[in-house]
C-alpha cells in the first residue's frame, strides 16, 4: 500500500503504513524507539508493508537534518 | 535344569511334571511318522493332498525367502529378514487357523503371510522401503509386521477380548468362533509387553494362542540369555498353560496348533505354544552369524531340516513323486522369478 | 443449559458417548465400581454393564495394547490412565503403535481410542501425580492432543474425541475437576481442534490451555484494573495447533504471553513462540514472554505453589511483554 | 483354581505339586504356636527377647500408621498411606534382614521403614509434602519409597547384580553375603516392569528376595483382576521359585524370609515370597472402600489380625505380661505425640 | 593424533573409561560377542569379560532399571540401547527414575549413568530405525542430553559422559558412524556442555547437531559460492543448552537457522527459536528459520531423502533468512 510521504515534522495527520498497527521487524523498531519515532508515522516501503530500516533513515534524515533528532 | 535349591515347599519349575517331557512330535528327523499321543486326532485331516499342499507352502516360502536375501544382496533390498529353517512351525500353525482367526505377526512370519494370501511382493516392499507394509489388515486377517517386540502381542490379546465381547466364540459355529494369535520370538519373552499381554490373557479368559517360535536365537543371544526356565513355561504363573511342539515338524505343529485354536475357540481360554525350532541363516541380512555361534550347532539343526523330513515321508509313503517335487520347485522358480 | 463440575461434564459426555455407540468401551485401572479414583466414570459399569467398562489389570501399557487389538476389532476404547506420569509405562504402545499404525497400514487401520489424563498439579499430592506431560504426546505427528478447560468444553470435547477416527490424547486439568460452569448439552458451538478467544483485548495476547485458563480470567480482570487490556485465547487443541487464531491475535496486539504448567524448556510454548513469531514477525512489539514449570523435577507439593505459574507470575510475563 | 482345560499334556499351574498346600503359618490366628516343618530351625533366633521385640515394632508401626491418618484428617498431612493389617508382614521380613541387606521398597512399607531406622517424622515428610523421601538411601540400606508402580523391582535386582559382580555372596561370611529385597504388591504384579525384574534376576541368578505383599486389593481392584494364578507362582516360568506364607503371622514370616535370605545370600538365586495378607484400611486416605468391598470380608480378616495373635501368644505363653503390653503402648503414644 | 571413524572413536572412548575406572560396566542387546549391531562396543567384552560387557536380555526396561540398580551399589552403567525408537519401552525408567533419583533423595543417591541411543535415519533402515526423540528427554529435567557430531567430539564426550555423576543421554548420529575424523586422544579442548563455534560466519547463523553437523560444513561451503557467510554452531549439548554461545553468534549475524532431522514441532529448534529470540530480539533481522522432520511419521525408507534435512533445504532455510 503506497502512501503519500508524510513530512516527519507534520506531528499531525499520521499516515499509517498498513490499516492495523506499523508492520517493523525488531531492530528498526528499537531504532524508531531509541529514536523517540512513531512508527506509524513512517512511510513503509518494505515488501510486506513494513517499515524498513531505510524507511526508518530516510524518515529520520528528513526530520533531524543531522540526524540527532532521537540521539539519547 | 539344574535350578536353584531354596528350603522349602515352594513352586518351581523343575516341580512341572511335564516339564522335561521331550517337545511333542509326529515326524522325525528321519522322516518316519510316529504316534501323537492325544494330538494324533487333530491330525486326521491331514490327508496326503493337505500334506502336499503344506510341503509346498513350506518350499515356497523358502524360495522367496532365498529369493529376499539375493535381491538384498542386488541392492534391490535394503534389508531381508529370513525365514530359513521356521517353515514348518509358520505352516503347521497357517493351516491349523480358520480364515476368521486373527494373527498378530512379528517381522519374520513370511510363511504365515503366505497361508494369508499376502503377495510376497507386498510383503518385499517393506524391506525394499517403499512401505511399512502393503496389506489391508482386515482383509486378510493378518495384522502389519511388528517391529518394536513384543508390542504386537498385546494388540493380539486386545483383540480375542473383542471376539469375546462379540461373541464369536463358544457357539459352535465353526464359522464364526475366532481364535485370534499372538507371534513372537523367544528373545520377546523379556520384553515387559509379552508379560503384560499373558496377564491380560489370563484375566479376561481371552481367546489367544500365544505362538512363540523359539528359535534358539535373538540376533546374536541365546535364549539362555532371556531365560532360565524352559519357555513353555512361562505362561503357568500367569494362568495361561503352555505346550512345546517340535516347531520343524509341521504334522506336529499342526495338529497341536489345530488342538489349541479349537480349544481357544471353544471357549477354554488362552494357551502359550512353543515351537522349538531355529534360526538356520541370520538374523537379518545385516547380521554375522559366525561372530557368535557354531558351525557345529547350524550343523545340528540342518540335520532337523522341517522341508526335507516332509520330503522324505511324502516319498517313502509315496504320497508324491517326483513329478510333485518338480511341480513345486517350478512353482517356486516362478515365484522367486516374479519379484 | 445446566451448571456441571467439570467431573460431572466429563461423565455425562462419556455416557452420552456410551449411549450413541455400542462399540464405545472405557478401560482403565479403578474405573468400574469406585468409578476412578476422580469419579469421572461413576455410575458407567452400573449402567452399562463390565462388558463395556473394564477395571483392568495394573498395567498402563496392558490399557493402551490390548485397546490397540480393540480398536482393530472394532471397538472404539476410552482408556484411563489414573495420574500424568502414570502414562510412561504406555509411552511405547502411544508413540510406537497407537500414533502410527494408521500410516503404517496406509489407511487401512484407524485407531480411534481416546487417552484419557488428569494432568497437572496443585492438588497437594505426591511425586508422579502433578505432571504436564503434553509436549511428549505432541511432537508425534499421528495422536491429537487435547484439552478442555472449561465444564462445557469437556463436555464437548470427549465426545468428539471419541467420534473422531483418529487417536486423541485428551488432557484433564484434575485441579478444575470441581469448577463449576454452564454446559449447553444442546449445541457445542466450537470445533474442538480450534482455539477459542475467550476474551477480546489489545494490548497483549495470553495464550494458555487446560488448569490455567482459570487463572487467564483471573489475569484479565487483574490487568484491566490496571489499565492493560488482555486478548485471552485457549488453545484447546495442542495438536493440531490453530496457529491462524493465535497469528491474528498477536498481530493485532502486537505481544504474546504464553502460560503452562509443563516446564517451558520445549514445551508447547517453545513452539507458539516459534511458530507465531515467524508468523508475526514484523508485528511484533516484544519477543514471545513464556511462563512455565522451572527445568526441575516437579517438586513436593509444599512447595508447588512457588513452581505452578500463578496470577502473579502471569501478570510479570505480561510486564515483561509490556515493557518492551 | 479351575483351569482352562485345553488337549494334550502341557504344563499348567495346577499341577505344580504345591500350588495348593496351604500356606505356611507358624501361629495361629487364636495365637496358637504350629510347627513350621521344614522353616522351624528358621524360627529358633525367635526368643521371648526377639519375640517381644517384633510385638513391640508391629505396635509401634500401628500406631505411627494411625497417626498418620489423624494428621491428614487435621490436615496436617496431604495424604497418608496406611500399613493397617500387614504389620507382621513387614515386620517379620525386616527384623530377617541383615544390616548389609539392601531394601528397595513401596510406598506402604513403613513397618520395614522402622525396623532400617528411619525415623518416622521423616516418612511423614514425604506426606505432608517437603519431600519426596527424606533419608541417605545408603545410611539405612533402604531405598526411597517408590511410587511408579514396580519401577523398584528392577532396581532391586540391579543392585543384587552388583552385589553378586562385587562378590558378596557365598563367601560365608555373614556380615558380607548380601541380599536384596524388592517389595511390591499384588497389583504391581501386572505392570511389565516386576515381570522384566524376574526375567533379568533369573537369567543372571541374582541375589534378590522378591517379597510380594499380597493384601488382596489394589485400591479398588481384587487380586483376581490382576491374575488368575497364585501369585505365589508368577515366578516359576521365569525360573524363580515361590513361596507363600501367611503374611499376617510375623513368626511364619521372620522364619519363611530367614529361610529364603539366607539361601539367597549363600548363593541360591532369587526367590518369590508371597506374603498373604489384607489391607485392613484404606488405599489411602484419600480412597472409601466401602464402594468397592464388603465389611463381611473385613471383618473375616479381622479375626486374623497379626497384632493380636501374636499378643495372644505372648501372653498364654507367659513370655509378656501386662507390664510389658502398657510399656509398649507408652512407648507408642509418645512416639505418636512426637509426630 | 589419529584419523578414526566415529565407531571406532567411540570404541576406544569406551575402553579408555573402562580402564580408568573399574566401576564402569557396559549393558545391552548382544553387545558382547557380537559387539553390538554397529560393533560399537567390539572387542570389549572379549578384554574385559562377561562381568563388565553385560549380553542382557531383550528389555530395554530392564537394562535401564538395573542400571539404577547398580548405580545405586556403585557402579557406572553404560547401557546401549540398540536403535532410537526402543528406547520407548525404558521411557518410564529414564523419566520417572533415572532423571528423578537425584532430587528425590536430596543429593543423596546419585546415577552416574550413561544411555547411549545411535539416533536418525539416513541408512535404508526399516521402521523405528530411524528416529531422533532426543527432545523427549531434554523436555525432562535431571537429564544431559548430548551428541557428538565428530569422531573427536565422540572419543572424548563419551568418556565425560561417564565420568558424570549425573545421567546422560548420549545420541550418536548413526550415519556418521563411518564417518573419518582427527581424534586428539591427548586432550579434548572443549567443554562437553558447551556449544562449538565450527566455522564463523557474517550473514547468518546455522545451528544444527548430530548427523546434520557433516552436512552444514557443505551448506557453509556452498553458501560461500553464493556469497552468503554462514557461521556454524554444533550445540552438542542439548541439554542443558548453551545459549551463551548461540546468542552471541546470533547477536553478530542477526539471522539463524536451526537444523535437526527431529519434527519441528516441538523439536529442539523451537526452544532454540524461542529463546534466542528472547534474548537478541532486537537483533534479528529475520524470524528462526527452522529446518527439520515433517509432522509425519518416519517414512518408509525409499522417501527418507525426501523427509531428511539436507543441504538443499537448509540452503533454502537461508535464503528464507536472508530473504527478510
Ligand atoms: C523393543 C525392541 N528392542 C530391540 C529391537 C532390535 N531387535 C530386532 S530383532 C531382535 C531380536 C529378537 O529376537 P526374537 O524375539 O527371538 O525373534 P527372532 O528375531 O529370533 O525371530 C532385536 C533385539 C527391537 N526390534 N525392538
Ligand atoms: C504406574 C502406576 N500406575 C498407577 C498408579 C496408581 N496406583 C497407586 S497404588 C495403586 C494400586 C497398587 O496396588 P498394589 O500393587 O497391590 O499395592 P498396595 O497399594 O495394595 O500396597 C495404583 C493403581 C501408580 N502409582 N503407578
Ligand atoms: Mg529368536
Ligand atoms: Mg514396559
Ligand atoms: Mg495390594
Amino acid at each position: 500500500p503506497a502512501t503519500p510521504a508524510g513530512s516527519p515534522a507534520a506531528e499531525s495527520g499520521p499516515v499509517l503504513a498498513s490499516p492495523g498497527r506499523p508492520l517493523a521487524k525488531p531492530p528498526v523498531r528499537k531504532l524508531a524507539k531509541d529514536h523517540g519515532v512513531d512508527l506509524a508515522r513512517v512511510p513503509a516501503t518494505g515488501s510486506r508493508g513494513e517499515v524498513t530500516r531505510e524507511d526508518l533513515l530516510a524518515y529520520l534524515d528528513g526530520a533531524g537534518g543531522g540526524g540527532q533528532a532521537g540521539a539519547v | 535344569m539344574a535350578s536353584p535349591t531354596h528350603v522349602g515347599g515352594g513352586v518351581n519349575v523343575d516341580d512341572l511334571p511335564h516339564v522335561d517331557q521331550p517337545m511333542i512330535q509326529m515326524l522325525t528327523p528321519e522322516g518316519k511318522r510316529v504316534p501323537g499321543g492325544e494330538y494324533e486326532r487333530f491330525a486326521e485331516d491331514l490327508d496326503d493332498e493337505m500334506l502336499r499342499l503344506m510341503y509346498r507352502d513350506m518350499t515356497l516360502s523358502r524360495r522367496v525367502d532365498a529369493e529376499g536375501t539375493a535381491l538384498q544382496r542386488q541392492g534391490q533390498l535394503g534389508l531381508w529378514v529370513p525365514l530359513l529353517g521356521q517353515e514348518a512351525a509358520q505352516i503347521g500353525l497357517g493351516r491349523a487357523t480358520r480364515p476368521q482367526d486373527f494373527i498378530f505377526p512379528s517381522y519374520r512370519e513370511h510363511g504365515l503371510a503366505l497361508t494369508r494370501g499376502v503377495p510376497p511382493e507386498t510383503l518385499l516392499g517393506i524391506f525394499r522401503g517403499v512401505s511399512h507394509s502393503g496389506w489391508d489388515p482386515q482383509a486378510h486377517n493378518l495384522h502389519p509386521y511388528a517391529i518394536v517386540i513384543g508390542a504386537q502381542t498385546l494388540h493380539a490379546v486386545g483383540y480375542a477380548m473383542g471376539v469375546q465381547l462379540d461373541g464369536d466364540i463358544a457357539t459352535g459355529d465353526q464359522d464364526r468362533d475366532t481364535a485370534t494369535i499372538a507371534c513372537f520370538g523367544d528373545g520377546a519373552t523379556s520384553q515387559g509387553e509379552v508379560s503384560e499381554a499373558l496377564t491380560f490373557a489370563g484375566t479376561y479368559n481371552a481367546p489367544v494362542l500365544f505362538f512363540l517360535q523359539n528359535n534358539q536365537w535373538a540376533i546374536s543371544e541365546p535364549t539362555t540369555v532371556q531365560t532360565k526356565a524352559p519357555l513353555h513355561t512361562r505362561g503357568v504363573g500367569f494362568g495361561v498353560p503352555g505346550v512345546r511342539v517340535d516347531g520343524n515338524d509341521v504334522i506336529a505343529t499342526y495338529a497341536v496348533a489345530r488342538a489349541g485354536l479349537d480349544s481357544i475357540r471353544a471357549g477354554n481360554g488362552p494357551l502359550l505354544l512353543e515351537a522349538y525350532t531355529y534360526r538356520m541363516g541370520a538374523h537379518t541380512t545385516a547380521d554375522d552369524p559366525t561372530k557368535y555361534r557354531s558351525d557345529a550347532e547350524t550343523e545340528n539343526w540342518r540335520a532337523k531340516d522341517p522341508i526335507r523330513r516332509l520330503r522324505r515321508y511324502l516319498l517313502e509313503s509315496e504320497m508324491a513323486d517326483q513329478e510333485f517335487f518338480d511341480g513345486v520347485d517350478a512353482e517356486a522358480d516362478e515365484l522367486a522369478a516374479g519379484l | 443449559m445446566a451448571q456441571l463440575t467439570m467431573a460431572k461434564a466429563l461423565n455425562a459426555g462419556l455416557r452420552k458417548a456410551m449411549e450413541s455407540d455400542p462399540k464405545v468401551l472405557l478401560m482403565g485401572e479403578d474405573i468400574g465400581k469406585l468409578g476412578g479414583v476422580f469419579r469421572i466414570t461413576e455410575g458407567l459399569q452400573k449402567d452399562f454393564g463390565e462388558q463395556r467398562v473394564l477395571d483392568t489389570p495394573l498395567s498402563e501399557a496392558g490399557i493402551i495394547g490390548t485397546g490397540v487389538g480393540l480398536s482393530a476389532r472394532g471397538f472404539r476404547p476410552v482408556c484411563e490412565i489414573q495420574f500424568d506420569a502414570f502414562v510412561y509405562p504406555a509411552y511405547n504402545q502411544i508413540v510406537t503403535q497407537v500414533a502410527k499404525l494408521h500410516y503404517r497400514t496406509l489407511g487401512h487401520e484407524k485407531i480411534p481410542m481416546v487417552i484419557r489424563i488428569p494432568f497437572g498439579g496443585g492438588i497437594g499430592s505426591p511425586e508422579h501425580h502433578s505432571e504436564s506431560p503434553e509436549a511428549m504426546f505432541a511432537h508425534h505427528a499421528g495422536l491429537r492432543v487435547i484439552s478442555p478447560a472449561t465444564p462445557h468444553d469437556a463436555y464437548w470435547m470427549i465426545q468428539e474425541a471419541i467420534a473422531d477416527d483418529d487417536p486423541v490424547v485428551f488432557f484433564e486439568p484434575k485441579r478444575r475437576y470441581w469448577l463449576k460452569g454452564e454446559v449447553d448439552t444442546e449445541r457445542s458451538g466450537k470445533d474442538t481442534y480450534r482455539a477459542t478467544v475467550l476474551q477480546e483485548g489489545s494490548d497483549v495476547t495470553l495464550v494458555t490451555y487446560g488448569a490455567l485458563v482459570s487463572t487467564g480470567l483471573e489475569v484479565v480482570k487483574a490487568a484491566a484494573e490496571e489499565g492493560t487490556s488482555v486478548e485471552l485465547i485457549d488453545v484447546r487443541s495442542i495438536s493440531p495447533l490453530d496457529v491462524d487464531t493465535l497469528a491474528a491475535s498477536v498481530e493485532k496486539t502486537g505481544r504474546l504471553v504464553v502460560a503452562h504448567e509443563a516446564p517451558t524448556f520445549l514445551g508447547l510454548g517453545a513452539e507458539i513462540a516459534a511458530r507465531v513469531t515467524e508468523r508475526c514477525f514484523y508485528s511484533l512489539e516484544a519477543p514471545v514472554i513464556r511462563v512455565g514449570g522451572y527445568h526441575t523435577p516437579y517438586p513436593p507439593s509444599r512447595m508447588e505453589e512457588a513452581y505452578l505459574p500463578d496470577l502473579d507470575r502471569i501478570m510479570d510475563g505480561i510486564d515483561r511483554a509490556l515493557a518492551h
